[in-house]
């Protein structure tokens, strides 16, 4: 990773962190402070995004989502690619039998659309944050157990690991010592690519009225409440979905520069 | 011989992965809260009588023991009998039959589409000079990134209320296909073109590039016979993922533009907790993965037999 | 009549690196001259810029390719004389055929680009040029893909490639380097048919001995320049220059065992081994140990002893059963019959857990080392691993042991902080002897470890290997397709032929007196220089 | 009659149902771009309308009875009776009709002469057919089955007329029968399967179902032999002046206004505020027909804390100023409502002093209710419990403004002290927490012509759940003096009598601060400039397309 990209990776990432858990530092204003005889006043110096209907200051409301849409992407990646790491490593160290078992249920987990498996998690579990997180977690889970089984499959096979067992090292300090190391990077290569999709996936969830309840200005509720405004006020909708455009292509970027390749998501 | 092998793993697997996804779904749906005559009588609100749901549940067979729900369930699903949408009163298979091919025909498209734009973004960032790659780069990065749901609004709003060009709604003309095409295209061919680029680009530095400029060859020749080939594999193996993303898309593309399809349907299943509607669309979406992974691979097999084993 | 290739100061740069520095030569019809160094003096560069593929600057005083000012060709010009005038023929037929199209439409590619023929006509002249290079039924053979020929097949459609298009210069880019010693002979035997048939022929080589049997002239290259050249006999038997005379040292056929290839090397008479003492037990026994994959066999009832302190050749093409040989004595795979006797005690089969303790006596060198290292270790802790048996690749209590094993492989122990992938292949394969002695292990089984390596590289690791045998009595099993190298290295040689040992003795009796049919045409194959 | 809730289906898209209706103009106002009174009617064309409710199951408005099928059922079924342009019941279908001293025996003739879409001729056969089709349980029928509730036989005396035994007086039998919901259509249409009803049912309307696309669209074409009840002398023909109507289903608000923007639709329901607003000078027409029956408002449940205590129900009155937020959210095309009835029931009463926002009294009553101490959060705290007030509202009942307009109400109240916490949830959830009485504060819009949905609304019976876990007395009123007075009103034939004891009645609800009203049931139309005759519409406040005529 060059040094520029490291450098630029770092402020992308250190800006998003600052944004999450600071909000007040860059938006001091109330995101849920409500003024509606200011409401729908357009993109001006006073309110650089605009206001909503009810009033309210969208630049510091998406500033103030950031927490809520980067928590749910985190922790989403993370259940995702917890359950992806148990059931990829189970499946490439497992004797031949078990591993064509777990590639069986992933393939079937794979098969069905991901949104499909969100919305029985959803509808089984009820909207709102905490279902969001589970639905976009399990169902991305299937997409990375494969991508980790055939990392973790060509690191068993590698020539590193047979010269290990020459030097008659045994199974568990070769894994501990050669084949965890060197499965992570990759990994969090893509993990961060994953930040990116379950940003969009959580969105996605709101936007079909099933994410963060109101009034948290997450951004994929505020874009599904802004688009019934379109055709009077475009901004309400365009800058929360331009955060998540911004956050998933940087997190892209971020991913593709630690060296994952891109591969099904 | 070999093939008939082939084949017969193929259908082999594909039963077990049916069989799977059918289990999952039947345990799935019935965990969802809620009494499932209540939605077969049209909804909690509704004012049933106590008798009108005893004879919706013996009718749908909802008082056997689950057991014997499970056996004779997969019974009728072995005979292609989905049983009937709570919500629509028909049979599933005559519903998938009248929703299913608009969505299929959309993603096909968005599918051409994708492949379109991605081999021709790979092959301008060929031939781009320093300051090219780099836009292209981030265009593809920027493409992948556009939630549908956005690039949908945005697109009507660019192309429809404001420059008027395109309808806004489907209205069965080719016209009415363009933006809800796009909307599905632009993020899928981002991605694509992200693997296709650096498959081409190892092809073009390769020494059969080499061997073949040497032949005589111009750069572009190079491509259409060398680079295109090497450019294209890894993006087709990735097509039963694209297409199972390009239905999940569906659901909301379908709903912004108003068109009719899968997508609409799953979403108001799972909610009116349509268990035949919602198992229907869960086992025709998977068929559709299974058959599009076998197409992918057989047309894999004819451009690298030798890779295909591996 | 002017010559058909002149070169007066070549030079080629990338981002203002030189890599050919003031390059000079001529090439006539029905000659043939040999370009020789090692990777990096910038011999291939010199042999690109000539197709104006060399994808560098290129300034020359006079640059002329069959009467063509070069200088001036625009792109349109030089793609109508490639392919058709001046040819070139690349290293390995593997990756320089598209393994995803059959390799028919490959050779006919250059018709398409320089003729006018009609599809039937080009299909019957690519069959002409497959059957002129006899290659076994061509009609099939046309429509298969690269990966499904064999070696010699490939190298075959290559040539038949070349020659199609009537060419008045050939170039061979190492053509015969990663070939076996028959395939390399049948390569250069073809070229010199073109010779002989008014051609113009461009060798481009790291290997003298190789060169030596179709060269007239021999021009050596180094770091860029040309830093002797004359006629073959001139430049083997006076070579002038100190470069070419190393080149000539390092060429291991015909040097007597022990004796030293590499000017560095520490002692410098050959000394002997005292020889074995007949009733120890033997550091290695293999009994007609045979291993088959998916139903066809790849190792068939091969058996050998390995006496201690010795070195046993193991000599076979590739495809012939040796590595998988080398993986079952090292117990990386299961054999499906026979067995292996580690210093009297059995290997193989056994169980993982209970031979991991014999494991120590034991150690294995690959072709390239590189793929054997966690990469995220740097030299020191690669050796500290080794040295604490797993236990810690960190500690400090190891420092002066890593220092003495670096010395020992004549590497500068202040490598240790340095990460593999910055050394280069001599050193790198220096670090896999060290991590592999670390454990002080009885037996060493050394898979192909100086076929990836330059001549002169080559030398001074084999002399390495020489010097650490007599110190350590360690006993090698020696594999490689190079003869010249198992004649140098071996007291013992065994000869592997589609999975089977056809032949093993002393090294003088195996390669004096063969008696198999296969160890015969494997030795008139050798290019010898002495 | 109770609520109309169906399970409908997807995104936004209001649904109620209420009951007006209007022969002529009605009470809806339309403000038509191009002068249209003068054009002349041009018949042929088809119209092409934008639904954004969800598409309903079935087209029989028997089976359930949700608004998205009283809209389109309007145009191909008609109602026995129906109502005129000040509210008052008339015969439509139906020719005379008489009710006997004790109220227990309703006599109908219907009118001669007037045939279905499938041929078969309208006598009182069809009145026993469609009442006890709506009575059996199979059908599934909600709204409609409620109507009839009171209908124990139905004598046919003679071809027109036929004689219902009541089980008790029903003053509202008539409102009853003037609804989509109970609206007649062929008996011999009913003896088929319910999935062949669902798709074309034989009505007696302008227009017939031609064919049903699913997702796609419902095709209407004129029915030729149409015979309107109430013959009108200048019509050129009997006929609808339309060839046929296509009833299509856009969901997404910001879609559907812009296909009538490019003109590929003539009409749309369910309008964004901002775009009613603008309208005019989009050279798009308007029809606002409010729904009549209950306003829409929110009740407070008075079963468990905090409203147990009448003075934090108050409280919770004055801490919130909705009239500002209807302002900005509706662009005034919503009218701030004080009545517990829609604007357009004549019987209902209003009280603005109820409802003045006023923090500072909202502070003193909380205080005396014992709310004194804060916590960190700035809420009010009794014996270590927090002030919250739960609210689930319904993605499916409340369009985006209502939503932002609850968003203000929880940013407003929070100074006073109440914390109140916004649940979105699908429909079927929706139901599942009101039925577990998991909410302290609910949206839920009921709709019945006429002033006797206040026994739906506030009479102690409706406390106790139906089989199905459904209870229509949100606010849990449980007061004996309120229950005699709505039996009383709906027992008696004097007109003065039934208003003075609604009146009663309506005072004590609004006196208990159980309910605070926002604004009538919207129920907005915009139609391009090419659509002409708007404005006619059904009890239900849904337009009717007889009289309407495109530009050639």
């Amino acid at each position: 990773m060059s040094r520029t990209a490291k450098i630029l990776s770092l402020l992308f990432i250190a800006f998003w962190v600052l944004t999450a858990f600071v909000p007040a530092l860059i938006a001091p204003a109330d995101p849920l402070a409500i003024n509606p005889s200011q409401a729908f006043q357009a993109p001006s110096g006073a309110h650089i995004f605009g206001t909503d209907e009810s009033g309210r200051d969208v630049f510091t409301r998406v500033i103030h989502g950031a927490g809520d849409s980067l928590y749910i992407g985190l922790a989403a990646t993370a259940l995702g690619m917890g359950l992806a790491l148990v059931l990829g490593t189970a499946a490439a160290l497992a004797p031949r039998w078990l591993d064509e078992v777990i590639l069986r249920v992933l393939e079937a987990l794979y098969s069905v659309p991901s949104l499909l498996m969100a919305l029985l998690i959803i509808a089984f579990t009820g909207p709102g944050v905490g279902p969001a997180i589970v639905a976009v977690g399990l169902s991305t889970a299937p997409g990375y157990a494969r991508l980790v089984r055939s990392q973790i499959r060509t690191l068993k096979n590698s020539e590193m690991l047979e010269a290990a067992t020459v030097l008659g090292r045994g199974t568990w300090r070769k894994v501990r010592n050669h084949l965890v190391p060197n499965a992570l990077q990759p990994l969090l290569a893509l993990v961060t690519l994953g930040i990116g999709q379950a940003v969009i996936w959580a969105a996605a969830l709101s936007f079909l009225g099933l994410g963060t309840p109101p009034p948290a200005p997450e951004w994929g509720a505020m874009l599904s409440a802004g688009r019934t405004y379109l055709h009077l006020a475009w901004w309400l909708s365009f800058f929360p979905g331009l955060a998540i455009v911004v956050v998933a292509a940087g997190a892209t970027l971020i991913g593709r520069a630690l060296g994952g390749k891109v591969k099904a998501i | 011989m070999k093939l008939l092998a082939w084949l017969g793993r193929k259908v082999g697997g594909a039963l077990v992965v049916l069989w799977l996804v059918a289990t999952a779904i039947f345990i799935g749906v019935r965990l969802i809260p809620g009494d499932p005559a209540e939605a077969i009588m049209g909804g909690p609100g509704s004012q049933a009588s106590a008798e009108a749901l005893a004879n919706a549940r013996s009718e749908y067979g909802l008082d056997l023991p689950i057991v014997s729900q499970y056996f004779l369930f997969l019974a009728k699903l072995i005979r292609l009998d989905f049983g009937t949408s709570y919500s629509f009163k028909d049979p599933v298979l005559q519903i998938m039959g009248e929703v299913l091919p608009p969505t299929i025909n959309l993603a096909l498209m968005a599918l051409a589409v994708a492949w379109l734009l991605a081999l021709l973004l790979a092959l301008l960032a060929m031939r781009a000079n320093k300051f090219g790659q780099l836009l292209g780069n981030a265009v593809e990065i920027v493409a992948a990134a556009v939630p549908h749901f956005w690039l949908g609004a945005v697109l009507i709003m660019l192309f429809s209320s404001m420059l008027g060009w395109l309808p806004a709604v489907a209205n069965g003309t080719a016209a009415g296909l363009v933006l809800p095409v796009l909307t599905l295209a632009l993020p899928l061919a981002g991605f694509l073109t992200q693997l296709m680029r650096d498959s081409l680009n190892t092809a073009m530095g390769s020494q059969f590039a080499l061997a073949a400029r040497a032949r005589g060859e111009s750069r572009l020749t190079v491509f259409r016979r060398h680079g295109l080939r090497h450019a294209a594999l890894p993006a087709l193996g990735l097509t039963g993922w694209a297409f199972s993303s390009l239905l999940s898309g569906a659901v909301v593309v379908e709903a912004i533009f108003a068109r009719p399809g899968l997508g609409r349907s799953l979403l108001s299943a799972v909610l009116a907790r349509d268990i035949p509607m919602v198992t229907g669309i869960a086992l025709f979406s998977a068929l559709v993965y299974i058959v599009v992974m076998a197409l992918t691979e057989a047309i894999e097999r004819l451009i690298d037999p030798a890779g295909a084993e591996s | 009549m002017n010559p058909l290739l002149a070169v007066e100061n070549l030079c080629v740069s990338f981002a203002g690196q030189h890599a050919v520095d003031a390059v000079s030569f001529e090439l006539n019809a029905g000659e043939c001259l040999a370009l020789v160094g090692e990777s990096g003096s910038g011999k291939s560069v010199t042999a690109r810029s000539l197709l104006g593929l060399s994808g560098g600057r290129v300034s020359a005083e006079k640059l002329v390719v069959c009467q063509e000012d070069a200088l001036t060709l625009t792109e349109p010009a030089w793609q109508k004389i490639r392919g058709s005038s001046v040819v070139m023929i690349l290293q390995d037929a593997l990756m320089a055929l598209d393994p995803l199209r059959p390799v028919g439409r490959e050779i006919e590619d250059v018709l398409k680009e320089h003729g006018t023929l009609n599809r039937a006509a080009r299909s019957t002249k690519v069959l002409e040029a497959l059957a002129s290079v006899d290659l076994p039924d061509p009609e099939r053979r046309m429509k298969q893909r690269s990966t499904q020929l064999s070696g010699g097949m490939r190298q075959r459609v290559l040539i038949a490639q070349a020659l199609i298009g009537d060419p008045q210069i050939v170039i061979a880019d190492e053509a015969t380097t990663a070939l076996d010693s028959r395939l390399a002979a049948l390569v250069l035997k073809q070229l010199a048919a073109l010779k002989d048939e008014g051609r113009a022929v461009l060798m481009i080589s790291h290997d003298l001995a190789q060169v030596a049997q179709l060269a007239d002239r021999i021009a050596v290259m180094r770091s860029g320049k040309i830093v002797e050249s004359g006629t073959t006999e001139q430049i083997l038997n006076h070579p002038q220059h100190e470069y070419t005379r190393t080149l000539l040292r390092a060429i291991p056929s015909g040097v007597p065992r022990f004796a030293p290839l590499s000017t560095k090397a520490i002692t410098s008479e050959p000394r002997q081994l005292p020889p074995t003492d007949p009733d120890a037990t033997p550091a290695l026994v293999v009994e007609n140990l045979s291993k088959s994959f998916s139903r066809h066999p790849a190792v068939i009832e091969a058996g050998f002893v390995l006496p201690r302190g010795s070195t046993l050749g193991l000599v076979g093409e590739s495809g012939s059963g040796k590595t998988t040989t080398a993986r079952m004595i090292l117990g990386l795979e299961r054999p499906d019959a026979g067995s292996v006797t580690l210093l009297g005690e059995r290997f193989a089969p056994h169980g993982e857990a209970a031979r991991r303790n014999l494991r120590e006596n034991i150690g294995a060198i690959y072709q390239n080392p590189l793929g054997s290292f966690d990469p995220r270790y740097s030299v020191g802790q690669i050796l500290t691993d080794a040295l604490s048996a797993g236990r810690s690749k960190r500690g400090s209590g190891y420092k002066d042991q890593v220092a003495r094993l670096l010395e020992q492989v004549e590497l500068d122990p202040d490598l240790s902080g340095r990460n593999p992938r910055e050394l280069s292949g001599g050193q790198r394969q220096r670090l896999a002897i060290a991590r592999a002695l670390a454990p002080e292990p009885q037996v060493l089984v050394l898979d192909e470890p100086v076929s990836a390596l330059d001549v002169s590289i080559q030398a001074t690791v084999l002399d390495l290997l020489d010097r650490l045998q007599q110190e350590t009595e360690t006993s090698y099993l020696f594999i490689s397709h190079d003869l010249s190298v198992i004649e140098h290295m071996s007291d013992l040689v065994a000869v592997m032929y589609q999975g089977r040992i056809v032949e093993q003795g002393s090294t003088a009796e195996v390669f004096g007196d063969p008696q198999h049919e296969y160890t015969r045409s494997l030795l008139t194959a050798m290019p010898r220089l002495r | 009659m109770r609520r109309n809730q169906r399970a409908t289906r997807l995104f936004t898209g209001a649904l109620a149902l209420p009951l007006a209706a209007a022969l002529i103009a009605g009470c809806s106002s339309t403000n038509d771009p191009a002068a249209s009174k003068d054009a002349e009617p041009v018949a042929g064309g088809t119209l092409v309308y934008a639904s954004g409710d969800a598409e309903p199951s079935c087209l029989d408005p028997h089976v359930g009875g949700n608004y998205p099928q009283a809209l389109v059922a309007s145009q191909f079924m008609e109602s026995l009776f129906t109502k005129d342009a000040e509210g008052k019941i008339i015969p439509w279908l139906a020719e005379k009709t008489e009710v006997s001293t004790d109220g227990l025996t309703r006599t109908i003739t219907v009118r001669d002469g007037i045939t279905f879409h499938d041929g078969t001729k309208l006598t009182s056969e069809a009145i026993k057919a469609n009442i006890e089709h709506l009575q059996n349980p199979n059908t599934a029928s909600s709204t409609g089955y409620l109507a009839v509730g009171k209908v124990d036989r139905i004598k046919l005396v003679d071809e027109l007329t036929a004689e219902l035994k009541l089980s008790a007086p029903d003053n509202a039998l008539l409102e009853s029968l003037s609804m989509p919901w109970t609206a007649i259509q062929s008996p011999q249409g009913l003896k088929r399967d319910q999935a062949a009803n669902c798709a074309a049912p034989a009505g007696t309307g302008p227009f017939k179902v031609e064919s049903w696309d699913r997702q796609q669209a419902v095709n209407l074409v004129r029915y030729e032999d149409y015979v309107s009840p109430a013959a009108d002398a200048e019509r050129a023909s009997a006929t609808s002046y339309l060839d046929g109507i296509t009833w299509r289903f856009i969901p997404e608000a910001a879609s559907r206004y812009a296909a009538l923007q490019s003109g590929e639709v003539d009409v749309i329901d369910n309008p964004q505020p901002d775009t009613i607003s603008t309208a005019a000078d989009n050279g798009l027409g308007h029809l606002d027909a409010p729904r009549p029956g209950a306003s829409n408002r929110l009740e407070l449940n008075s079963s468990k804390a905090p409203f147990d205590d009448v003075r934090v129900r108050e409280a919770f009155m004055h801490s919130v100023d909705v009239n500002s937020g209807i302002n900005s959210l509706y662009f005034n095309t919503a009218k701030r409502s004080y009545s517990l009835l829609s604007s357009v029931e004549p019987l209902g009463i209003s009280d603005e002093s109820k409802f003045t926002t006023d923090a500072t009294k909202a502070n003193e009553l909380l205080d005396a209710a014992g709310w004194t101490q804060r916590d960190s959060e700035g809420y009010r705290v009794k014996d270590g419990k927090r002030l919250t007030l739960k609210f689930p509202v319904s993605t499916n009942q409340s369009v985006p403004a209502e939503q932002s307009l609850f968003e203000q109400m929880q940013a407003a109240a929070k100074p006073v002290g109440f914390e109140i916490k916004i649940e979105l949830l699908d429909l079927s959830s929706w139901y599942g927490a009101l039925a577990k009485h998991e909410y302290d504060l609910v949206s839920a819009p009921y709709t019945k012509v006429g002033p006797s949905v206040l026994r739906i609304l506030f009479h102690s019976d409706s406390t106790v759940p139906a089989p199905s876990g459904y209870f229509a007395n949100n606010a849990q009123v449980k007061d004996p003096k309120l229950d005699r007075l709505l039996v009383d009103a709906e027992q008696t034939n004097d007109e003065t009598e039934r208003a003075e004891l609604y009146k009663q009645a309506q005072q004590i609800v609004l006196d208990g601060y159980y309910v605070m009203p926002l604004y009538d049931q919207q129920n907005h139309f915009l139609y391009s400039k090419n659509v002409h005759g708007m404005g006619q519409t059904t009890a239900v406040s849904s337009p009717i397309y007889y009289n309407v005529f495109l530009d050639k």
